[in-house]
């Protein structure tokens, strides 16, 4: 099991309710969205609580680097609110050396035990080239170096990296970067994606996708260090596939896709329609109308997760929307993740799991073709266009990787 | 971010240990101002209604709490700056109240007689070249005091500063808390009062151009040229034309103070055009630097 | 008086002629060629013996990220060699603070006020917006912190700045890096700039010298920072005029221009040919056979310079020749360079200084005509291209800060 | 670089202290061996001659100085390794001198009885794959101890390792200290020993791939590989047209070496072929892991 809650605001008891239910496998707790003293006292309940679970502290340190962020309960974290607001011309070796420190003496002095890893703090970039890419790197070097000889005992080190899905495009400068970050003597990276904040798909462009994808096994099966990624929503089975040995996802659109967004001014809106997450169409259609179609279609079954949720739309899914609450579509989604997961995890071999992988697309993109027979349609963030983009992106990473299909060949 | 409608005997019941209250200004679209006496003393108390259309999603209270903590801690950090030419906070911190069922939000100022900037402008017209010497010095030590908490103001407008009627000093009023509260991307939203903001200070995506005290600067120079010269140095004085105004703030070099008004010295003119340079390394790279220009400014003149 | 000498091997006794002839003002001192015995001495003692003299160290603290550099005795220098060979992943806060610790110690304890300045360490980079730029920036804010901080009584610090011609090309670039350099308080810059290895021309492109112009002028003339710009030969009187305060040059070619080469495995090659150093020609002409033509056609008084050293050529360039060393050659040239700089800093102002360098590249441009009439040819290195190139550099110089010649619309 | 002229005469006189001098190798085109006795123990002794087109500007002396002394470092950092798999530097660390009116450099070494693996590769043939594990693992703790003072080999080669006649260990010689010496460009000069360089050594110019120990694992892969098939992994056996090596080491990949001998384990043969990945972060991220991997590899075969 592998899927953590990726948290925000909101929370409520959604977070105890999944490690009960066994959908999520831990949690990356996010200071922007809790006081010190609630983060601490829920922290410290979780390590007593749930010793198994994989409990993670996001410094969101990237937010520094911001114009006037709207950087919520962060300015009350000290390790925050004496370094925000950072030009490039603000990280001095001794500064880049207190921001580390700060960040790091923080997790470890109040968290203790409590965290499964120590987070490093990290500056958001947009290319493996560019001069916010070697202030991140800066920080990563800085962070490995102290948490080796400054801290006492520490909680294992994680690297984090934020960095925009079009840094992505260019596979030499991904190249470049990780021969760069393998030179890290550290435990492993929680690796945070920049979206485009208006991207109506949650797949990533084949491309950039299948760099991303390389990157992540260059770190996990080659370098043999642990990989997290964080916002990875229904991406996260592919992710696994090729090494990362864990994957996060929130309940609010902003908690499944990173974007800027979430600390601009906000641009308002409306609450969001809602939606059932379907791991057999590897998407989230709306109740009303896609999954009241597919209902009239007598094609519900095909689409269903297999949760004990499910039971709420037997019978059709509008006559319980209420029913459907931001919580339940929460844990039905985990449940989806993580049923996705198992399949993969349960392979040995990245052969097998992108070979498994490639099957769950096959699967639902069949499952798209029936319903489309049938009459169904989808909006763009629900039709079967990232499908097809991840099956691009794998066929390019094998091509990188030259992990070809056995089968493919005796076939 | 909108005016909260509040009468005088809601502000008593929000705050029950003010007395005397009046009305002091229903203007802004964005403030309701009063002013009352808490232990003593007089004070401006400031009203503001966050936008119900904040929830997006989450709850809304989450969304208020969410913006709410940073303007408290903006309030806090004018709370530590020790200059006269920055207003003082007074006993009431940034609060959140729900009032009939609408939250609000409001604080408490050290109030000061007087007109802001802005009225001044309508009433007595523009400002004299040595009262523009001491607005660029006060305000620019006002600037200099944040910033060594490296605090950048935001919102340096007419109608930010005050001009005590007592001694004829420049105050600075509250940072730029509004902004925090705003419903409308920069993009998006109406011009209002972003006509003095910095080019940088436009660009939240582009992280090229971190803000610094220059940025406030440049704010400062657009005070200074439009009360030198009744003009806004970004706005077309035939056509008023504010739609522009962005635009002009990227890309245009305005005229020079002294061409529109000729008994300004040169040296005040070109110190003012030097606050609106578009790149912070074209302005002044300490206020120290800025106020010496300024006082060479002021000899030449005598 | 503005020149100072460039160093490097083979510095004999040239440092001091040039400075009893007072046709330098200082000295730029090069670790890479000589033993930190040679340097401790000859520094200290020209500290006594020139008082008024400027005398930099340059650490070249930037062969450090060069794969496998020909870097002679910088070895020997405990800050260069504790340190060198450095990825982008070594530079994790401490590692900059212990460089720049190092570096600025050493000079700080070794010379103390025999130097005029201390000079930071930093690193080449290509473009202002790429990672190694970000290196020389915190490079550059660490000292500015170590200086301000670290040290008891420093002398006054200089920022080095090592950066490559076509980082010159995007001015918006250019824009954004002054701005973060413009935060740092610190006494100025010492600036070189990396040419291409094998340019015939002496003189930088027009765009990118416009942009480095500029790049100085905001330094200098906006910003009141000091700016020596090293190994800027001919260029010097034009760095002058937007303000540079020193610029300095040496005696072989790869002294007079910074390239790579000088840190390469040698490609070998025969010794130079002689060239007299002709300020009204802007450029240095080959003695034979160029000289000797213009010599032939009764020319040779419209190119002299008017340095002593002219009579050695009196009775015809070749006569002499043998007798026109190589440290002849050398002073001769910096007497023409301090020559130029003198009419340059006469001037008060950037109009009066932009306009009297405009006068004497449009003089060159006439000699060249009244040469080029009596059938005098030069080659590529010498000919005129690069005066035409300057008058387009400060035109656009001009464009660009709005300093335009208030005699031009007057007339 | 090249050979000098010297018979045992000469060495004698240069190295006075020397006794029983032999000429042991001048099959070399850049030095030239002898062996002597220097206080009772045998050394290899080592004689190089700087080209005179060193000069291009300065004086010949100013230029062999500066190549010198980096050369000068590298000798004293070997003698800082501890390792029994790193030749150790005799009394005699590196000298220049003018000999006979021409400038000489050399230095002393450990004399290993045994042969090169070039030499061996001739005489003997391919490794034993338990060789080839051996071989790994001790040229590997070589790299580490240069590593370890943050030095790379840079000359990693079949002829710059000495297989013991004594025990079958293998010794890494000297670094590459040859390079210092060189007077042609890498583009320029003849391919000659660059073929066991790696992708990222042939990079001067483009320094975003700084290298490290994962360099001198790719050329150890290539000894490898050479040393398991008899063949090298970037030259085509048919045609054997080196021209293209260089070329090849960039991009080519190389034909699995369990293809071309079938009693390889296909573990080994993959750590082979991992050691040659194109990029540093590719390889091995620390020495420990490629001898773990090599364990395994060897564990599988026995």
């Amino acid at each position: 099991m592998s899927v953590l809650a990726q948290c925000g605001w909101g929370r409520g008891g959604k977070i105890e309710r999944g490690l009960n239910d066994g959908v999520i496998n831990g949690v990356i707790m996010s200071p922007r969205d809790e006081t010190p003293d609630r983060l601490e006292n829920i922290i410290n309940q979780w390590g007593q609580s749930y010793p198994g679970a994989i409990v993670l502290f996001d410094p969101q340190f990237y937010v520094a680097n911001l114009n006037a962020p709207r950087d919520g309960h962060l300015g009350e974290y000290d390790y925050y609110n004496n370094n925000s607001g950072l030009g490039r011309a603000q990280f001095s070796g001794t500064r880049i050396r207190n921001y580390v420190r700060e960040c790091l003496d923080y997790q470890h002095d109040t968290f203790g035990n409590n965290l499964t890893n120590l987070v490093s703090p990290s500056i958001l970039f947009d290319g493996f080239r560019d001069n916010w890419s070697q202030i991140a790197l800066n920080l990563a070097a800085e962070s490995a170096d102290y948490h080796d000889s400054g801290l006492g005992k520490p909680q294992p080190l994680l690297i984090s990296i934020v960095v925009s899905e079009t840094a992505f495009q260019a596979i030499d400068a991904v190249e470049e970067f990780l021969d760069a970050l393998t030179e890290l003597n550290v435990a492993g990276f929680y690796i945070i994606v920049r979206r485009n904040a208006n991207s109506p798909q949650f797949a990533m462009e084949p491309r950039p996708f299948a760099n991303f994808l390389y990157f992540c096994y260059v770190l996990s099966e080659i370098n043999e260090y642990k990989v997290i990624v964080g916002y990875s929503d229904w991406q996260s089975f592919l992710l696994e596939a090729v090494g990362a040995s864990n994957t996060a996802c929130g309940w609010y659109q902003n908690l499944k896709q990173f974007s800027l967004d979430r600390f601009r001014p906000s641009l308002g809106g409306q609450t969001p329609r809602k939606r059932y997450s379907s791991a057999p169409l590897l998407s989230c259609p709306l109740i009303n109308p896609e999954l009241e179609d597919i209902y009239s279609a007598n094609l519900l079954s095909s689409v269903l997760s297999g949760s004990n949720h499910d039971s709420l739309l037997i019978g059709g899914p509008l006559t319980n929307e209420p029913a459907w609450t931001n919580e339940v579509s929460c844990l039905a989604h985990w449940f989806s993740l993580t049923s996705l997961s198992h399949r993969i995890l349960a392979q040995t071999g990245i052969e097998n799991k992108l070979r498994v992988a490639e099957l769950i697309m096959q699967d639902s993109a069949l499952v798209y073709q029936q319903l489309r027979n049938q009459g169904i349609n989808f909006d763009t963030q629900t039709d079967q266009g990232h499908i097809l983009d991840w099956q691009t992106a794998i066929r390019e990473f094998r091509t990188i990787t030259r992990i070809y299909d056995a089968n493919e060949f005796s076939k | 971010m909108a005016k909260p409608n509040l009468k005088i005997d809601d502000i008593q019941q929000i705050i029950p240990q003010a007395s005397d209250i009046e009305l002091v200004d229903d203007t802004s679209g964005q403030k309701l101002v009063f002013s009352g006496i808490i232990s003593g003393i007089k004070y401006a108390l400031k009203f503001m209604k966050p936008n119900p259309q904040l929830t997006e999603e989450g709850t809304f209270s989450e969304r208020l709490d969410d913006v709410t903590v940073r303007a408290q801690r903006e309030v806090e950090t004018m709370g530590q700056c020790e200059t006269p030419y920055l207003v003082k906070i007074g006993p009431i911190s940034l609060e959140t109240e729900e009032f009939d069922g609408e939250p609000i939000i409001y604080f408490s100022e050290e109030f000061i007689e007087g007109e802001n900037l802005k009225q001044y402008l309508q009433s007595n017209g523009q400002l004299s070249a040595s009262d523009l010497i001491k607005l660029g010095s006060q305000i620019s030590e006002a600037i200099d005091s944040l910033w060594q908490h490296r605090k950048i103001h935001r919102d340096i407008k007419p109608g930010n500063i005050m001009r005590r009627s007592s001694n004829g000093d420049f105050v600075l009023l509250d940072m730029g808390l509004v902004f925090d509260f705003e419903n409308e991307s920069i993009s998006l939203g109406p011009v209002g009062t972003r006509i003095y903001f910095s080019p940088e200070q436009m660009d939240f995506a582009n992280r090229r151009q971190i803000m610094d005290f220059r940025s406030d600067l440049f704010s400062l120079g657009i005070v200074m040229y439009e009360m030198a010269t009744g003009e806004h140095p970004f706005i077309d004085p035939i056509t008023k034309n504010s739609f522009d105004v962005l635009r002009n703030i990227a890309n245009m070099n305005p005229t020079p103070p002294v061409d529109i008004r000729n008994d300004l010295s040169n040296e005040l003119s070109d110190v003012i055009l030097r606050l609106l340079a578009k790149r912070p390394a074209l302005r002044f790279r300490s206020i120290e630097m800025f106020q010496r220009d300024l006082r060479i400014a002021s000899e030449r003149m005598a």
